[in-house]
């Protein structure tokens, strides 16, 4: 983007951020014209969320300069940030549960009018970006899709100059997605700018005028991105050329079917999750079932339910003909399985336990750490040492504490301590989420490794990307039901949208307004 | 047989009895509502009811008592605050450290005040209107205090309903993650929140030093504090509930006298069980309907909050 | 101002040192509280932390620190389990209370038997009426989710007028006059839990504590309940993952506090207490969650802070004797103890760093 | 030879050896307390700690005073005696029922030091027992109450049930019921000794059934206060003398004045002639004071008090007096016949005409 800096609404100049150990923001500039739908591409841990939060006063600079329309810009806090028009709807930690939609559209406005007209501005708001939305539901029983619709219309009713939005994808099907890039565009042509974070290549081409690339907290291009290929953005993100996973030719394994899931329902455990019902699929040895679905129809709980942390009734689980229905974890991975959560800290590892405790913490049952109730605390220190070296860990040893790792590091050592038990059953969720692109690369390669020794493999992701790449078959979830297991192969992605729910909570009339901004937004790009 | 109990009477007295606990439940609902645990409601209560019966007697003026002691409750919960939200200490454990020591701190500056008689509270005068039947003696002829606690109920429940800041509060204590992405001042707000609570609990303690005994001695609040938690989690954070769970053990407490006085005969040392036995019975009826529990409960209470963003 | 760091893992270094540290600003703002009351500051320090070790009459005090200190560890043992894994069990002085009284009645009730087999009797159902007033909470927990805070600080109430009835009412010493209390165990040969070896202070209850530090230790460092016991306290969803039932779990923790308190009230009552009495209890339950915290929930730890809360008691009595310190003194000291070793407690989590004027508040780490 | 016994044990003979310092003569003599509660409570420890500062008054520098607040019975009982035994401390007074056996067990390792324990039975070579007839301060307020009371209705709050309270109630009813055959008594138990929120609701719900007239043995203020709200209801001071109350509601009161026995005690150590006797002393020793009778209690009652106090003080009257039936109607004291100290110190029953069960 050229032009003079007045002519810019957010310039950025030579901002810097460091944390104990880590820079995660290097000499950055760029800057955003009014009306202009700016990406900021890069891996995880490439510095894009240190940046937005400093624009929106979460965070402070170490040095470095920003401006607004010109006039210098440095909020201290998130109000002040808001006040110079600047809005943004995050990825994570934004609402509020137990409130109602309403309260938690006030919750992010600096003078919220009364509940009742705050309601009626919902619904006008609502309609008018074709984001239906009831103010006065609790948030807690809202889809993830809806809750965006409330971050969005939170951000939208204090008329933003400029909108930022931290992977907004990520919680959508590929229909929603669409509708969203709709409202994005309206809003584009009514003047505002929008930063849009992501790592997804092929929305940024689809959606941006233009791109900042970052890669370990320095900017190392800009771009218009739908002048240059996927490819190239993806070999300017990740900085090398990568290479899609290698698969080995199928083996036809014999006997009864790895896992087999019949009948699956649970009640969630969780006050506000989603509950299982009537799910099943079996997945032979050595195939990969992939489920997708958007984040809160049920991924967690199914997890749950295949670990064992939630059981069902007998007969609902089988691995290999033995019912595992009413078993526990350790039960079960007696029977062969190995589970990786999707949370890594708090779920998948303790936090404050180093890593040969958080080793002995699933890999005890198969690794043969504990004997007559006592640790074996050096075959357990030898068995991390061991996910350390394999899966390329990067730590300073295995003393260290969970949390002083890096997210990828983590997901490397979890899915490393899970696939190193010669498993017969594996589940994963989010295998690669958080992850940057080579780690990405290698632990999809393992997986497919581990496949081809004869593993049934279920991998639940909301990235249907990595599922296309590396599933046999493919299933959605969508409020707690599981879609029929489909072959990959030959499957569009407009029938997998479909499969995950289509639109959520936007039925037929919905849809037809969708349309109709559709082609507003159309028309106003033209 | 002396004759049966008169309800008017009883519920006369229960609400005496109960407002002690009822000020220091309401000023809990407060601190858990933003999401911190405070168990040294019983150590600001005692320290409330001290320094409430000193002021008093020093000015001569039960008001100044009564402010005396939510300044004082006000001030110790600001350890609480400091060693829970700024040093991010163990709230539980901080909590019982505040009790412990406002029990003997109260001991020791209360040395020079025993066998004092305070300045009495007046009544509150409705003037022809407490002669109502009923109504009259039932509710009408307490001292201010009374009506005061059912004030501040009020107050709270407007607040946390109505109030912008009473919203905040609430968000804070869903997800003080949430809030602070939002620029709210978490550790701020809770400290202030700590601090009410301090407050009533002070209030509530003088309100039986003054009041309801009226004397200071030491370890005088016998257990009230902890009556005050358990309220609070029967109450499902809600402060109308609040008003109700106080006066029904207040009510069980003063009944179970009154049965005595009556002549009834009742298994005296079970029947002095009942109070306790009656809460636990209705700790599990509120916490059995999980859903609507957990709905109502403040998600981040007692977890610590480091702003790590 | 002063900015938190979250270490990467909590450091060994501060974690030892810090229960020192507190021990010292204590002792210096106890000091001044003494000197507020116009007793002499370092007479009054030197009265509570140096006299009853090395004193004129050390030999008596030393094995009483053990005979005051040996409840309290026991208990605070059992209460560390629950804690490490966030059950809150804080109504030990309730169980307490109910293994002293399930203990005692076995025992009255053969009265006056010298079969040897009584008093092993005495020991289990001691243990077992701690567990099983720690496994009320437990069960009201687990099947209605009830905060067993609430109902377990409740419970020493109710334990409360069980104590006074059962000593007006069924363990009433016959030939007691009309007084309340039991038959008193020093004159019950079986029963009485008498001095191991004469003026150690070494009895079993002292022998149980030991025993329970060990077993503890072990159990923590060396036992995968140990482990998923801190895993459930560190991470409860970790735990879960790690196929740890909650259920169990919850149940383990409580009923083991309760039974270790029922075996320090069982102990205590046939031993140094000699009977029942409708005050029994004095506040070892309570005085056993400070101890914990105070050792930091390992088990070594408890046991070094439960001999020096002994020492804080015994000296503290003490310096009422010979400068005429107010009880209530000693007992502002110790809530201030416990407000240092917390506050303290940050160092071993966080560093703390001295930043500039220019950095923002919430801006952290 | 009294030695040889205590080298027995190791401890002991460090203990014995270091007693050898304190023990001089010239030292003034050291007097120990050891009360149950804080100082502070303005009930029982309060009056034992006014009968210490009586003998500091009393003695001056010839006796030095040591004590110990809020030490609970049992085990820390013990060792706090014994702490004191060890501090050279030549007489204590334990002032509590639970310290009986602590008391005799230090007393046996200690046996150059004189005990004195309040209300208990058990006695040694140096274990004195002292205890006060309240009962006759309460046969007093009986009679007052009996006269007094408009509405026919007397309520007492008792602590525990246990004799002394029997006693209590027992002597009162008798004498109000002497003046005023209609009169009747409710008793409300509160199960503690010391909760004042207690004992104002309590009060309170006596005062709501009709009780005109309020007797406590509980020991704070409580009762009197709630008792100054209400128009027309009386009580008495308890333990102390309560003046604060006068002249109404607090119309006399009883008071635990322990300073004369602890005055001839002390004197008796300093004059070589202490021995170990069991003294029950009332208002002949000085030990039950009633209090000044305030002019809300008419002349003639008034006068009636003061020669009922007068009659007990000189033993001429004891307030358990035959014909008296136990409450079933079974007989007790013949006609002229006088009760027991063994079966006052035992009593667990109520006389007849009271309504309600002792609890047990």
């Amino acid at each position: 983007m050229t032009g003079t800096e007045t002519a810019q609404l957010l310039t950025i100049r030579g901002l810097t951020k460091a944390y104990p150990g880590v820079v995660a923001n290097s000499d950055v500039s760029f800057s955003v014209a009014p009306g202009e739908v700016h990406a900021l591409l890069g891996e995880n841990g490439a510095g894009k969320s240190t940046l937005v939060k400093a624009i929106y006063g979460l965070v402070r600079p170490d040095s470095g300069e920003m401006r607004m329309r010109g006039e210098p810009y440095a909020p201290t806090e998130p109000r002040a940030a808001r006040a110079a028009g600047v809005a943004m709807v995050f990825q994570h930690f934004s609402l509020f549960e137990a409130l109602n939609v309403a309260e938690n559209v006030a919750l992010g406005m600096e003078h919220p009018p009364r509940q009742r007209e705050l309601a009626a501005k919902i619904r006008a708001v609502s309609e008018a970006y074709g984001l239906p939305l009831d103010p006065s539901r609790l948030v807690g029983d809202l889809s993830a899709g809806e809750r965006q619709r409330v971050e969005i219309i939170r951000c939208l009713l204090q008329d933003p100059k400029l909108l930022i939005m931290d992977e907004p994808t990520s919680v959508l099907t590929p229909q929603e997605v669409e509708i969203l890039f709709a409202t994005l565009r309206q809003l584009s042509a009514e003047g505002t700018a929008i930063l849009y974070i992501s790592h997804k290549l092929e929305e940024i081409r689809s959606l941006c005028d233009s791109a900042t690339i970052l890669r370990r907290g320095k900017v190392v291009a800009t771009c218009t991105p739908r002048e240059v290929s996927a490819r190239d953005l993806a070999e300017m993100m990740v900085g090398t050329a990568l290479t899609p996973p290698a698969r080995a030719p199928r083996t036809d394994w014999a006997g009864a079917p790895a896992l087999e899931v019949t009948g699956l329902s649970v009640a969630s455990p969780m006050p506000f999750g989603t509950s299982l019902k009537g799910i099943g699929f079996t997945v032979a040895r050595g195939e990969v079932l992939g489920i997708a679905g958007v984040a809160g129809n049920g991924q967690d709980e199914l997890l749950l339910a295949l670990s064992g942390e939630l059981k069902s009734a007998p007969g609902m689980v089988r691995a290999a003909g033995v019912d595992l229905g009413d078993k526990g974890p350790n039960d079960r991975r007696r029977a062969g399985f190995v589970v990786a959560p999707e949370e890594r800290l708090g779920h998948a590892a303790a936090p404050g336990m180093s890593l040969v405790e958080n080793a002995l913490l699933s890999g005890w049952v198969r690794m043969g750490l504990v004997r007559r109730g006592f640790i074996d605390w050096a075959a357990t220190r030898h068995f991390a040492e061991g996910v350390v070296k394999e899966y390329d860990v990067r730590t300073p040893g295995t003393h260290v504490a969970a949390r002083a790792l890096s997210g990828g590091n983590l997901q490397k050592f979890v899915i490393g301590r899970e696939l190193s038990q010669e498993p017969a059953v594996i589940v994963i969720n989010q295998p690669t989420w958080g992850v940057d692109a080579s780690a990405a690369a290698s632990i999809r390669q393992v997986i497919l490794d581990r496949a081809a020794a004869g593993a049934a493999v279920v991998v639940i992701s909301q990235d249907l990307d990595e599922l296309m790449e590396i599933a046999d078959r493919f299933a959605a979830l969508n409020e707690g039901r599981l879609s029929a297991p489909r072959p990959v192969q030959g499957l569009t992605m407009e029938q997998v949208g479909l499969m995950m729910g289509g639109a959520h909570g936007m039925h037929v009339p919905e849809a037809g307004a969708a349309d109709v901004l559709h082609a507003e937004a159309a028309d106003a790009e033209a | 047989m002396m004759g049966s109990i008169d309800p008017i009477l009883l519920i006369a007295s229960l609400m005496v009895a109960s407002t002690p606990i009822l000020l220091a439940a309401i000023g809990e609902l407060v601190v858990e509502k933003a999401g911190v645990l405070n168990l040294g409601v019983e150590g600001m209560m005692i320290v409330g009811a001290i320094a409430g019966f000193a002021m008093a007697v020093e000015s001569g003026s039960p008001l100044m008592g009564f402010l005396g002691a939510a300044v004082a409750g006000a001030a110790l919960s600001l350890i609480f605050a400091f060693l829970t939200q700024v040093l991010l200490s163990n709230q539980v454990a901080t909590g019982l450290a505040l009790t412990l020591f406002g029990i003997g701190f109260s001991a020791l500056i209360g040395q020079g005040y025993t066998g004092v008689r305070p300045p009495p509270t007046p009544k509150m005068d409705f003037g022809p209107l407490s002669d109502i039947p009923v109504i009259g003696p039932m509710l009408l002829r307490h001292d201010p205090m009374v009506y005061v606690s059912i004030l501040i109920i009020a107050a709270v429940w407007a607040f946390l309903k109505f109030t912008r800041a009473g919203l905040v509060l609430r968000a804070v204590g869903e997800s003080h993650d949430a809030a602070h992405a939002l620029g709210y001042k978490v550790v701020r707000l809770r400290v202030l929140a700590i601090a009410f609570g301090g407050a009533c609990a002070g209030l509530g303690g003088a309100y039986l030093s003054l009041v309801r005994v009226p004397q200071w001695t030491e370890g005088m609040t016998a257990g009230a504090g902890w009556i005050a938690l358990a309220i609070v989690v029967f109450a499902s954070w809600r402060p109308w509930r609040v008003l109700a769970g106080a006066y029904l053990f207040g009510g069980v407490t003063v009944l179970q006298l009154n049965l005595q006085a009556a002549g009834v005969a009742i298994p005296v040392q079970y029947l002095s069980m009942a109070p306790y036995l009656i809460t636990i019975l209705v700790l599990v009826l509120i916490s059995a309907d999980r859903r609507r529990a957990a709905q109502n409960a403040p998600a981040s209470l007692g977890r610590v909050f480091h702003a790590s963003s | 101002m002063l900015k938190l760091e979250r270490r990467p893992a909590p450091s060994r270094l501060w974690t030892a040192a810090t229960p020192v540290l507190a021990v010292i600003a204590t002792m210096i703002a106890g000091g001044l509280l003494f000197a507020a009351l116009g007793k002499a500051p370092v007479e009054a320090i030197r009265t509570i932390f140096w006299d009853p070790l090395f004193g004129e009459f050390a030999s008596y005090s030393r094995p009483q620190l053990l005979v005051k200190a040996g409840p309290l560890i026991l208990i605070a043992i059992g209460l560390s389990l629950g804690f490490k894994a966030q059950v809150w069990n804080i109504g030990a002085e309730g169980q307490y209370m109910m293994g002293a009284l399930f203990g005692a009645a076995t025992g009255l009730a053969f009265y006056p038997t010298d079969s040897v087999l009584l008093f092993p009797a005495m020991v289990v159902m001691g243990a077992f009426g701690g567990f099983l007033w720690a496994m009320i909470p437990a069960v009201l927990k687990l099947r209605f989710g009830t905060s067993e805070i609430l109902v377990s600080l409740m419970l020493v109430y109710v334990a409360q007028h069980i104590m006074s009835a059962a000593s007006f009412g069924m363990l009433r010493n016959p030939e007691g006059m009309g007084f309340p209390g039991s038959r008193n165990f020093q004159h019950y040969p079986a029963a009485f839990n008498s001095e191991l070896i004469a003026g150690t202070g070494m009895h079993w209850g002292g022998v149980a504590a030991l025993g329970a530090v060990v077993a503890a230790y072990v159990l923590l460092t060396r036992h995968i309940l140990g482990f998923h016991i801190r895993v459930a306290g560190e991470a409860p969803r970790a735990a879960r993952f790690a196929g740890v039932s909650p259920v169990l779990l919850t149940s383990i923790c409580l009923g083991t506090s309760g039974a270790l308190a029922g075996l320090a009230g069982l102990f205590e009552v046939t031993g140094p207490a000699g009977q029942i009495t409708t005050d029994f209890a004095s506040g070892y339950g309570f005085t056993a969650i400070i101890v914990a915290f105070l050792g930091r929930l390992h088990p070594v730890g408890i046991l070094l802070a439960g001999l020096l809360m002994a020492l804080t008691y015994i000296g503290g009595e003490l310096a009422q004797l010979t400068l005429n310190l107010p009880s209530a003194a000693v007992q502002a000291f110790q809530g201030m103890l416990l407000f240092f070793l917390l506050a303290f407690d940050v160092l071993a989590n966080f560093r703390i760093r001295l930043v500039g004027s220019k950095s923002v508040k919430g801006a952290g780490a | 030879m009294q030695r040889r016994t205590l080298l027995k044990s190791s401890a002991a003979a460090l203990i014995a050896v270091s007693l050898a310092g304190p023990a001089l003569a010239q030292d003034p003599l050291k007097v120990g307390f050891i009360y149950v509660g804080p100082i502070g409570d303005l009930g029982w420890s309060y009056q034992h700690d006014q009968g210490r500062l009586a003998i500091e008054e009393e003695f001056g520098d010839k006796i030095e005073t040591v004590y110990l607040e809020s030490v609970p019975e049992g085990a820390d009982a013990e060792r706090a005696l014994t702490q004191m035994a060890m501090q050279g401390a030549d007489l204590i007074f334990t002032t509590s029922f639970g310290y009986m056996d602590p008391t005799i067990n230090v007393a046996a390792k200690f046996p150059d030091v004189k005990f004195e324990h309040a209300t208990g039975y058990k006695r040694a070579d140096n274990v004195s027992t002292y205890n006060a007839r309240f009962y006759e301060g309460r046969a007093v307020m009986g009679t007052i109450a009996g006269h007094m009371t408009k509405s026919n209705k007397i309520g007492y709050i008792g602590s525990f049930p246990i004799p002394e309270v029997i006693q209590g109630i027992n002597a009162t009813f008798i004498h109000a019921q002497k003046v005023n055959p209609d009169v009747e008594i409710s008793v409300v138990w509160a199960y503690t000794w010391f909760d004042p929120a207690k004992e104002a609701d309590a009060a309170k719900a006596l005062i709501e059934q009709g009780v005109d007239v309020i007797l406590a043995h509980t020991d704070s203020t409580a009762p009197l206060a709630e008792a100054a709200k209400t128009e027309g209801v009386i009580g008495f001071g308890q333990a102390s003398d309560m003046l604060d109350f006068a002249p109404s509601p607090r119309v006399s009161s009883i008071i635990d004045d322990w300073s004369p026995y602890y005055i001839k005690r002390v004197q008796a150590m300093l004059d070589g002639t202490w021995t170990s006797t069991d003294t029950w002393g009332g208002i002949g020793e000085g030990e039950v004071v009633i209090g000044e009778i305030t002019d809300a209690v008419p002349a003639e009652v008034k006068a009636e008090a003061e020669a009922l106090t007068a009659a007990i003080a000189d033993k001429s009257y004891h307030p358990f007096t035959g014909p008296l039936n136990k409450q079933d109607g079974s007989a007790w004291l013949a006609e002229g016949e006088v009760a027991d100290d063994g079966t006052l110190a035992g009593m667990n029953f109520y006389v007849e005409g009271i309504e309600g069960d002792i609890p047990q």
